[in-house]
């Protein structure tokens, strides 16, 4: 691909890019939230049609009008925003748009089998090749999604963040297919934002910045990572927790969870969490942690159990009284359940708190401006004009606008999940730094992560969740990220 | 008007072996039903009730009243139904006469006589009798009374706000009209349809005054939105011209009576055309004759005279 | 991209299975998921609800009509009567699948039934064959659906606006070639052919059949079932998956205004008659059998056999009344009261649930 | 990873935000970026279109009727029978902006018109004060409402259903309780007072033009527009963010229920009778012009500005038809004709494009 140029009507995302991928190599894609990445595969995929540059195809000049044009090429796309069909079943998933069929007629048998010989190679036998997608949670989506890749005849496959919603039992896994492919000679471009992930399996990598090329091919064990964080950014940062944990302020616990449980999803949990304390949640994809995030804050109905904030009662599922004890959370998926796409930033950022500007009913839409303008310029996010839409804006600042508007409200308890998740190297490290920020004025932080390394770095405690039962609290300095994956692993196998 | 002589002369003779005697008196027990459009409007609310109350006046009668609908498919059921149920006679009034007829066959030809009222089916032989309004007639009444208002004046502006335009009787009243207006050379200036409802008459008249600054008579084919009509003609403060109504509802009646209204006269076109076609049935289910006429057989068609009431 | 080595094979397909991490579940919870039967539009599980609501009116039936109720005429009479709003509810089926509405349907049958009629009454005196009336009602149906489509995929005009368009304008060309009057079927061939019985069962029930028969295996077995369900539920997947979403728009609109044809055809038989006020609201009860069958109103999920209970409950419900001989008024509140029962019911039973 | 670099910051603590992060500029290409006025609702450019197509009507209206289409008379006319439908709009504004449909909106008005008046001919005689009516009117439109919005929001049926299960109630209970007699007012002040002018201008469009601010001030300026808005655009986003979706899910249909009221006492005042068969149709009248005005029907984005002129656009519609004595069948055509051109000039003007 050469001097790829795109441009949205509002927004130029890609400004000349060039990219050159070989047979057989994993080919990484780095950049800031923002920088172009999906863009650019979405004009290599045939999504996209770009405004100016080329694209040659074993040496041969193409146009990729549609995406069936693209793999009919063989190229195949894992694309970001999980692109299943929730009322569709594995298999016919995967066979979209290339459905097995004669006249029309689907060969459902055949399609099957292939859909569980596909699963079985990806590792994950159990998930049934006739289960309806939208009942399978968001990492068995990507497992369809990348079955789906892998079902067509492609000699390159687009991966972009794949690992996004994985933990590291399942990044191995897909390491292991991504390793597979490649000793077949089938190339794969390899998007994420874990640099110790594209340190693993890349051979060469590409950064963007701001819609151009950064630097081209560079050899994996030739580029250091300050080099690459520098090369992305522009600057250097120090990828680190925003310095040691701040440890509790106070021993009055502010949040209080006495046996807390919800039928089927997880046993009764019980612990509390100090004014100034970050309490991480580990363990594996659908092991109940976003569940009991989201059963804290009455989103869901417990089953049994209390949930006290500075030793008031909440309300079992209600959310209003959740909030009105100044409990905030950051849902996980933050697009379905975080943002109103369609309308502004300041609005997204004042969603829970816009009645307290009002007066009387009244919006004070000035008052809400300055106050989501006075955080989105503390959080860097950018574009920092807060009337724009949010939808344009990257996963990584849209994330950043998630967490505003907690700041905007004020809270005392917040509860994060997988706040990272999508998250630029350079925007992680200020989320780091907010959180410490934020328990240093005394907030009580209980966060999500699938990342062991973050909930190692930013809790002083840690509990491990395996299977709807927790199977370790304690501090986080007395354990490292082996124990926290053996004891993960067991409760899940075991 | 009746092709079918040869039938009516054989029920004759099979009537005229039993003695008529009082067609009040009760008689065997028996089933009726009823379908009719539905009561989107005033006028088929009346005939319904009034074909409602008739049933209830005769303790030998249980009337099946089906739900009323304007959907000829639904009406078909509804009959076949009946035919299931084997009731003893049908009275029907069609939303569509001829998209019943085949159905109103099958009834026949199943033995159980037929009661046609108001829209008339496509043939013969769909029912034992048929009772009908003259719509055409209503609109020859109304154009020539408006004639004789008039007669003097050939470029006077005629308006007419009709009912439902698709309904057969609608175009029929239109063609009466036209046609005697015609008679004395003048034609409709002005026309807009209506829906039969209130707010329908207020809406299109309310835009027919717009479109007409000046007026020197109006037709309104029906009574039930005349309310919204003459809703309307207030409303816009008009009176320089006359207004003839139809169907005659008793709030146009009073109107008219009271003489400081627009409303001259109405012509009636009576609602209880469903009344009448019970009792009918009654007496055809059990097979009793007319007492009241000399030939004491129920006749083949009843047309209903559509007269002009003027205050 | 310089030198690919061609690899001729499923990439996937050499991938080493492993098989010494224990595989860990990423289905969903089995004991809190209700069993489902596989090929979720088949399942009676989705419908239970349903089934249930037409089981007690049916049971209704029973108690007040007895013998009379159960008769194998009068379910004949319900099933004629369901036929033609079931043969549209099919078409619109997929319609409100594909995340659409078509408030069309009853106007396009209305229009076609005028055209056949007009083409069988007056154009070519009675001796045409009852075929050439039976394809031009198919052929009027599906031009209509065709436009629809057309105007909302390529013109990007919003479904409801589209198809109300259509709605208003079918309805008046239909009094235009009509001059408003009822059409009287004089070709004899017709009226025998498709008012005739096969095995006691009237030709119109078969049609019905076999049209819900014909949906059932489009929506579920073939690619074009699917992907209307994908095109439904995400859009812009099914654009990266490679369907041409805008075509395929045109395809499932076209056959909404087919089936709207197949039912001028029966409307026809039925009525021995076109006329321009045939399928007056018809849209409005073929929605409402469609949603109240299950299939979702914001696309992606459908269910046929749904839609035909969903017929169904409205026919028993209307053939019960008449035999209870309820006032027309009191059935209009009883049958609100139902279709909010019938829906709770439903929701009660179904194994999906909706926020 | 020790030495922490501490980036973000929070306002209002001590620590100032750090200034040597160099801000990464990814802002909007100025150019190419179209002028959005704040508060896209208050924008004519969203609008354009249908400002287009409605100034397209009026010219025609001024080449075939001249001076007597432009008089203040006709005008008047145009809003007052603009004004009905108009205020049912508004509210069904806010419920399509939440997300949902409110089809029983006619039906209701009737009911409400049949209460007022049984009220007012019949339980009470005819000296009753008129504010009883006008008070009652309201009352039935609300609660009529409530009991939708409860039915939505806390049995969870789909407002589709829910409402076509009330259009169909609240009409059966009117025939009910008027013995589908069309019932004409007689308690004497109410006419009086609402079939007068002030300025010069009619107590109708009054009170059409005040209901309509109303709703855009409540929409666009008030907590409860921006909930509607929210929960139109993500309900699951709105529940997370502490909104009290259900509670406020029933505050919207009660809304739609009594602007509903408030129809009924202008078509009270317009017809002096209530009739169950007043409104009939007139949910498919208020969502066209409400969807023809550009509220989106999936929800999350409405103007109350479009909405009036899309009703005023069908209201001119049929003005210059009569003037032009048009037939009505040919009118429905070039209706048709009519609704999706002005989607398309609307779709080619505003500065929103949808998919
Ligand atoms: N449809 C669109 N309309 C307008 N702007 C867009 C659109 N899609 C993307 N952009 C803009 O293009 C730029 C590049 O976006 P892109 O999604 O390619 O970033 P990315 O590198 O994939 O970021 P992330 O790591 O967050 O996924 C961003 O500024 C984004 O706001
Ligand atoms: N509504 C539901 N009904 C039944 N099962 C559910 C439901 N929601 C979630 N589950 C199941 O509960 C388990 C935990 O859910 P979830 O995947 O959100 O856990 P998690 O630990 O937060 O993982 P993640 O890292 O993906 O957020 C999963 O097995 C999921 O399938
Ligand atoms: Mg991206
Ligand atoms: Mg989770």
């Amino acid at each position: 691909m050469r001097g790829i140029i795109k441009h949205f009507p509002g927004a130029k995302a890609l400004d000349g890019v060039d990219l050159d991928i070989r047979a057989g190599e994993v080919h990484c894609l780095l950049g800031q939230n923002g920088a172009g990445k999906s863009t650019l595969i979405k004009v290599l995929s045939g999504a996209h049609q770009p405004t100016g540059g080329e694209i040659l195809w074993k040496g041969e000049q193409v146009t990729i009008p549609t995406t069936m044009a693209a793999l009919r090429l063989g190229i195949a796309t894992m694309y970001q925003e999980l692109d299943v069909v929730d009322g569709l079943t594995v298999a016919e998933n995967v066979f979209l748009g290339h459905e097995l069929s004669s006249g029309g007629v689907l060969h459902r048998a055949t399609a099957l089998e292939r859909t569980r010989d596909l699963l079985r190679r990806l590792g994950h036998p159990e998930i049934p090749a006739q289960r309806e997608v939208g009942r399978l949670p968001a990492a068995g989506k990507q497992i369809v999604s990348m079955a789906r890749a892998l079902s067509h005849e492609a000699q390159l496959i687009i991966m972009d963040e794949p690992s996004a919603v994985l933990d590291p039992e399942e990044v191995e896994n897909l390491f292991r297919v991504v390793r597979a492919l490649r000793d077949q000679g089938v190339a794969v471009v390899y998007i994420s934002h874990r640099l110790e992930e594209i340190r693993r399996i890349g051979d060469r990598i590409t950064v963007l910045k701001d819609g151009r090329t950064a630097a081209t091919s560079l050899a994996v064990q030739d580029t250091p990572t300050r080099e690459l964080i520098a090369l992305m950014t522009g600057h250097e940062v120090i990828s680190d927790f925003g310095g040691a944990a701040v440890g509790p302020i106070s021993d009055q616990p502010l949040l209080e969870v006495d046996g807390l449980s919800l039928e089927g999803i997880f046993e009764p949990v019980s612990f509390d969490v100090r004014p100034g304390e970050v309490v991480g949640l580990a363990g594996l994809v659908g092991a109940g942690r976003s569940e009991i995030l989201e059963t804290i804050y009455g989103a869901r109905r417990a089953t049994t159990g209390e949930v006290r904030v500075k030793g008031k009662k909440l309300r079992r599922g209600s959310i209003a009284d959740a909030v009105n004890h100044d409990v905030g959370l950051a849902p996980e998926e933050r697009k379905s359940q975080g943002l109103l796409l369609d309308e502004p930033i300041y609005r997204n950022i004042t969603l829970s708190s816009f009645a307290r500007f009002a007066r009387s009913g009244l919006l004070n839409e000035r008052a809400e401006r300055s106050a989501a303008r006075e955080q989105a310029e503390a959080l860097h996010l950018s574009p920092a004009d807060v009337a724009r839409n949010i939808r344009t804006l990257s996963g990584g600042n849209q994330q950043k606008a998630m967490l505003a508007r907690w700041l905007v409200h004020g809270c005392e308890v917040l509860l994060l999940d997988e706040p990272t998740r999508g998250v630029d190297v350079g925007a992680r490290a200020e989320i780091y730094g907010l959180v410490r920020e934020l328990s240093r004025r005394g907030t009580a932080v209980l966060m999500v992560s699938s990342e062991i390394e973050e909930v190692l770095g930013l809790a002083d405690r840690v509990l491990v969740v395996a299977d709807g039962h927790v199977v370790h609290t304690g501090a986080t300095k007395d354990i490292d990220e082996h124990q926290v994956l053996d004891l993960v692993m067991e409760g899940a196998h075991g | 008007n009746d092709p079918e002589a040869v039938e009516t002369e054989d029920d004759a003779a099979a009537a005229a072996a039993e003695p008529a005697g009082d067609n009040a008196e009760p008689g065997d027990d028996v089933v009726i039903g009823f379908s009719g459009p539905a009561a989107g409007h005033g006028w088929i609310g009346a005939i319904t009730e009034g074909a409602q109350n008739q049933g209830d006046e005769f303790d030998d009668v249980e009337l099946r009243v089906s739900e009323g609908t304007d959907d000829v498919n639904q009406q078909i059921s509804q009959i076949e139904q009946f035919i299931n149920d084997d009731v003893d006679a049908i009275v029907v009034l069609p939303f569509d006469g001829a998209a019943l007829t085949e159905v109103a066959i099958e009834a026949m030809n199943a033995g159980i006589p037929v009661v046609n009222v108001d829209r008339e089916f496509s043939s013969p032989f769909a029912a034992r009798t048929t009772i009908l309004g003259d719509n055409y007639g209503m609109g020859v009444s109304a154009g020539t009374y408006i004639c004789e208002q008039l007669g003097d004046q050939d470029d006077a502006v005629v308006a007419e706000i009709a009912g439902i335009d698709s309904l057969p009787l609608t175009q029929d009243r239109s063609q009466g009209f036209e046609d005697a207006l015609s008679d004395c050379g003048m034609e409709v200036e002005n026309r807009v349809a209506a829906d039969f409802t209130v707010a329908g008459g207020e809406s299109a008249t309310a835009n027919l005054l717009q479109a007409a600054p000046e007026i020197d008579a109006i037709w309104n084919h029906d009574d039930e939105q005349g309310v919204g009509v003459l809703a309307a003609i207030e409303n816009a403060g008009r009176d320089e011209f006359f207004m003839i109504g139809g169907a005659g509802s008793a709030n146009m009646m009073r109107e008219i009576e009271s003489g400081d209204s627009v409303v001259e006269a109405t012509v009636v076109y009576p609602a209880s055309q469903a009344a009448d076609g019970v009792r009918l049935a009654r007496l055809l289910a059990q097979e009793r004759a007319m007492s009241d006429l000399v030939e004491s057989d129920v006749p083949r068609e009843i047309q209903l005279y559509a007269p002009v009431v003027m205050g | 991209m310089s030198e690919a080595t061609a690899t001729g094979s499923v990439p996937g397909a050499d991938i080493p299975a492993q098989e010494e991490l224990p595989h860990r579940d990423l289905s969903p919870v089995e004991e809190k998921a209700p069993k489902k039967v596989a090929g979720s539009n088949l399942s009676l599980g989705h419908s239970l609800g349903l089934v249930l609501a037409l089981g007690a009116l049916v049971a209704l039936g029973v108690i007040t009509g007895g013998d009379r109720f159960l008769s194998l005429a009068n379910l004949m009479v319900i099933l004629q009567q369901a036929a033609v709003i079931g043969v549209i509810s099919i078409g619109v089926t997929f319609v409100i699948t594909s995340g659409g509405i078509d408030l069309s349907v009853g106007s396009v049958m209305g229009l076609a039934t005028v055209w056949a009629t007009t083409l069988g009454t007056q154009a070519m005196a009675t001796d045409i064959h009852w075929s050439i009336m039976f394809f031009t009602a198919l052929a009027v149906g599906a031009a209509a659906g065709l436009l629809n489509g057309v105007i909302i995929a390529y013109g990007r005009v919003v479904p409801f606006i589209a198809t109300l368009a259509m709605l208003v304008a079918a309805r008046g060309f239909a009094e235009l070639i009509s001059g408003r009057q009822t059409q009287i079927i004089t070709v004899q061939g017709f009226t025998s052919t498709f008012r005739g019985d096969l095995l006691g069962i009237p030709i119109i029930v078969w049609m019905f059949l076999i049209v819900a028969l014909a949906g059932w295996f489009l929506l579920n077995r073939t690619t074009f079932g699917r992907r209307t369900i994908a095109v439904g539920g995400n859009p812009e997947a099914a654009r990266l998956a490679g369907i041409k979403v805008k075509r395929h728009l045109v395809m499932i609109y076209t056959l909404a205004g087919l089936c709207a044809g197949i039912g001028a055809v029966m409307m026809l038989s039925r009525t021995t008659s076109g006329s321009s006020t045939h399928g007056y609201l018809y849209e409005l009860d073929a929605i409402a059998a469609v949603v109240v069958g299950g299939t979702l109103l914001a696309g992606g999920r459908g269910t046929i056999f749904g839609t035909v209970l969903g017929v169904l409950v409205f026919a028993v419900l209307r053939n019960v009344f008449v035999q209870n001989n309820l006032d027309s008024s009191v059935q209009a509140v009883v049958t609100g009261a139902i279709i909010v029962g019938a829906v709770l019911l439903q929701q009660r039973f179904s194994s999906h649930s909706r926020t």
